[in-house]
């Protein structure tokens, strides 16, 4: 995999979705065309994401990697155009794609009321307590299991979320910015992580600001100066 | 007829072509309701006989009436607009909804006034928790609650798409709250009218009460077009054909000073 | 996954059971002020007692509305919620079972004490309790409308008053007034069965209506 | 008509005060529901030509 810009590909196979056979993208993406207060953040965004992609959405502050983050997500309905799982229109698959869906953001929707391990067993009821252990143990919060989480710092209530890395066999992940307060150590084993999960034909899509050691692709948002919104 | 069908819905949801069309509409809206409302409000007032045991209070009936329909259909309309809106994703039916909000709201305050005043020689007091009034008073609630979602939330895709869930629960709880009312408070006079029953009215005074509120109807079209052409406006201001549409009405009225 | 939901706001709603007791507060202070500020002669709270505990309970339940999804919001729990795969609405209902669980349900346990105080004559406990387990879960329903609708405005508490109150009169009239009726020594069911088709509408209507809401609060 | 003379007209027997009161009000809140509008357009068409001219500039 070498770096490539995925932005505006031939436009020959925008017109038709992308194939729908077993080995063929997972998540795709026709004529995304999105504006956020009269300013066009993206249009004609064309996209097919394979199993083993790395992905990083990457872009200028305002360029829109949110807004296509959360358009992928299907948590916003502002936009026009098309996506596809399995070469199948999303709207009609959007609880499969769910169900094969990680989504860490910003906000990892970890509860200081709840202890790491009870924050852990509602993303994954299906976890055992071992489990859990584990994969507390494998984000260096062993011996924290039963601690309230609003005690822990930031960066160690972000492991608790980063666990779910390991505890959940979701097939695709969407990573918003899973870096942030994370010390040194921890990013380059946060990457290899990624690499795992990539090349055992997962896919990763992911927006940071670090420079990562990470073969992947890159997703460009905004290439032209964005204007500033008239006023 | 399905592809024309799917035309007319893109036409609708084009802002140029509501704009234009409802200029056009409005006129006609405007003249015909006006002779509507001229001839029901001097026969209503002059020549409509007065009522055997109300006098001549009944005729406030004339305004009364008309604007407590008329809100309470601009809230039903307002929540169909805002469904359109929501499933078919169209962005002219949320601008509709929009701008029923204020003048509903203002027609319910006015059927809430005349409520009051009316109230006064029949009743001997300025309010009287009667059934109707009551309902009326919590329509007008009902409108509160939308304006405010539309002034509290700065984004406009937002607040349309908030305020047309909001307007969709409150227009399935109208008939439970109308009910609840009535049944809460049955010692009042049944309304004064029902469309599906025969009127129990005589016709000269009935006719012109038909009168006025078909006169009542067209104006709130012409109030409904005119906002939503404002907004149209605003919205395309950006647009070759708002700034042609401007050049030559600019042209238009230097020309008339000369 | 909705099973661990219910777990986990169960247990949230435990861990911090301060703040469960704080509409129950609000409940009887708003109770007590009526004997303040109209008249202690218990003849007379006996006649409006329904009421003061109606008005008491819909005020109560509107306090404690805010916290149904708001921290969930905050910390981003309300998006993973969203993306779970199964329909959102299943999700409200979740949360509407907790929030009267923890803030409906003691309702109509404290409400026989406040009747007491109040002078409410034996006939209207019993009709007073019912009505507030029939009518609470509506109080939640409608609620969780209000709250999905206001969850991302910073001035949200000050608006779902505004947008709720007109949406439970219904309940007020009718699970007041069948009160009433069992001081006067009549038929309540009449008033119980509204209560119940009214829940039934809204049991079919609140949850697809909320989880409308939050897609929307939710879709900056 | 059913009035005999203009001053019963206004009289209406004796509930003069409330029907007119009635239809003043409704003749304000009609007012507001069409000047209203033609304000704000006037407002906005101003915007939108100072907006044109800045750009011409």
């Amino acid at each position: 995999m070498s770096l490539q810009n995925l932005h505006n590909p031939d436009t020959t196979s925008s017109t038709t979705g992308p194939n729908a056979t077993g080995n063929g993208p997972w998540l795709s993406a026709r004529g995304l065309f999105c504006e956020r207060d009269e300013r066009v953040l993206f249009s004609e965004l064309n996209f097919d994401f394979l199993p083993g992609d790395i992905v990083r959405i990457a872009g200028p502050n305002g360029a829109g990697k949110s807004s296509l983050m959360r358009i992928l997500l299907g948590l916003s309905a502002g936009f026009e155009g098309e996506l596809f799982w399995h070469g199948k229109p999303m709207v009609q698959q959007v609880y499969d794609f769910r169900s094969q869906l990680l989504y860490l953001g910003h906000q990892v929707g970890v509860k200081g009321n709840l202890t790491p391990e009870e924050n852990l067993a509602w993303f994954s009821p299906a976890a055992t307590q071992d489990d859990i252990y584990g994969a507390l143990k494998k984000v260096g919060l062993s011996g924290y299991e039963d601690l309230l989480t609003h005690g822990l710092s930031a960066g160690q209530q972000r492991r608790v979320a980063l666990a779910r890395l390991f505890l959940e066999d979701k097939p695709v992940w969407i990573l918003d910015e899973p870096f942030t307060a994370i010390d040194k150590e921890g990013v380059s084993e946060l990457e290899q992580v990624v690499i795992n999960h990539a090349q055992a034909g997962g896919l990763v899509i992911l927006t940071t600001h670090h420079d990562l050691r990470v073969p992947v692709k890159t997703l460009m948002l905004g290439g032209q100066e964005s204007e500033m919104p008239l006023c | 007829m399905w592809t024309r069908l799917k035309r007319l819905y893109h036409k609708m949801g084009s802002p140029k072509w509501f704009y234009e069309i409802t200029t056009r509409w409005s006129k006609w809206f405007m003249a015909v309701g006006s002779i509507l409302m001229l001839t029901g409000v001097v026969w209503g007032l002059a020549f409509a006989p007065a009522d055997y045991l109300q006098g001549n209070s009944f005729r406030i009936i004339y305004i009364h009436v008309p604007a407590s329909l008329l809100s309470q259909s601009a809230y039903i309309m307002m929540a169909v607009a805002g469904l359109v809106g929501l499933v078919w994703n169209m962005k002219m039916s949320f601008v509709v909804g929009k701008v029923i909000a204020p003048i509903g709201a203002s027609l319910a305050i006015l059927s809430l006034l005349t409520g009051a005043i009316w109230g006064k020689p029949t009743w001997g007091t300025w309010w009287v928790w009667d059934a109707r009034l009551t309902s009326m008073l919590i329509l007008l609630f009902l409108y509160f609650g939308v304006i405010a979602i539309y002034n509290a939330i700065e984004n406009d895709e937002m607040a349309n798409k908030a305020a047309a869930v909001l307007s969709i629960v409150g227009s399935i709880n109208i008939p439970v709250i109308k009910y609840s009312v009535e049944w809460w408070n049955t010692l009042h006079q049944s309304a004064t009218i029902t469309l599906t029953k025969k009127p129990t009215m005589a016709p000269e005074m009935f006719i012109p009460l038909m009168l006025t509120i078909l006169g009542f109807y067209c104006w709130f079209a012409v109030w409904v077009f005119a906002r939503t052409r404002n907004e149209i406006l605003f919205k395309e201001r950006k647009t070759n054909w708002v700034k042609k549409l401007l050049q030559n009405g600019h042209k238009k009225t230097t020309g008339a000073q000369l | 996954m909705l099973m661990a939901l219910l777990k986990r706001d169960l247990l949230l709603a435990f861990r911090s059971r301060g703040d469960l007791l704080n509409p129950l507060m609000f409940f009887m202070m708003v109770a007590s002020l009526f004997p303040l500020a109209v008249s202690p002669d218990p003849q007379f709270l006996g006649t409006i007692a329904a009421g003061v505990i109606w008005v008491g309970a819909l005020l109560a339940t509107l306090l404690s509305l805010d916290l149904m999804f708001k921290s969930d919001y905050e910390d981003g729990s309300l998006e993973q919620m969203l993306l779970m795969p199964q329909p959102a609405m299943l999700m409200v209902l979740v949360k509407v079972l907790v929030h009267w669980l923890v803030a409906g349900l003691p309702l109509a346990f404290i409400a026989p004490l406040l009747g007491l105080m109040l002078g409410l004559p034996n006939g209207g406990f019993m009709p007073l309790v019912l009505s507030l387990l029939l009518a609470t879960p509506i109080l939640s329903l409608l609620g969780a409308i209000g709250a999905g609708l206001t969850v991302g405005l910073r001035k949200g508490g000050m608006l779902m008053p505004l947008l709720i109150l007109p949406l439970y009169i219904p309940v007020l009239i009718f699970a007041s007034s069948s009160v009433q009726a069992g001081v006067q020594g009549s038929d309540y069911l009449g008033h119980m069965a509204f209560l119940g088709a009214y829940l039934a509408l809204t049991l079919v209507v609140a949850p697809v209506a909320a989880a409308a809401a939050l897609r929307i609060s939710l879709a900056r | 008509m059913f009035f005999d003379d203009f001053s019963s007209f206004l009289a209406m027997g004796g509930h003069g005060l409330y029907v007119w009161l009635s239809y003043s009000l409704a003749a304000v809140i009609v007012a507001i529901n069409f000047i209203s509008p033609v304000l704000t357009r006037k407002k906005i068409i101003k915007d939108i030509e100072r907006q044109l001219r800045r750009e011409q500039k």
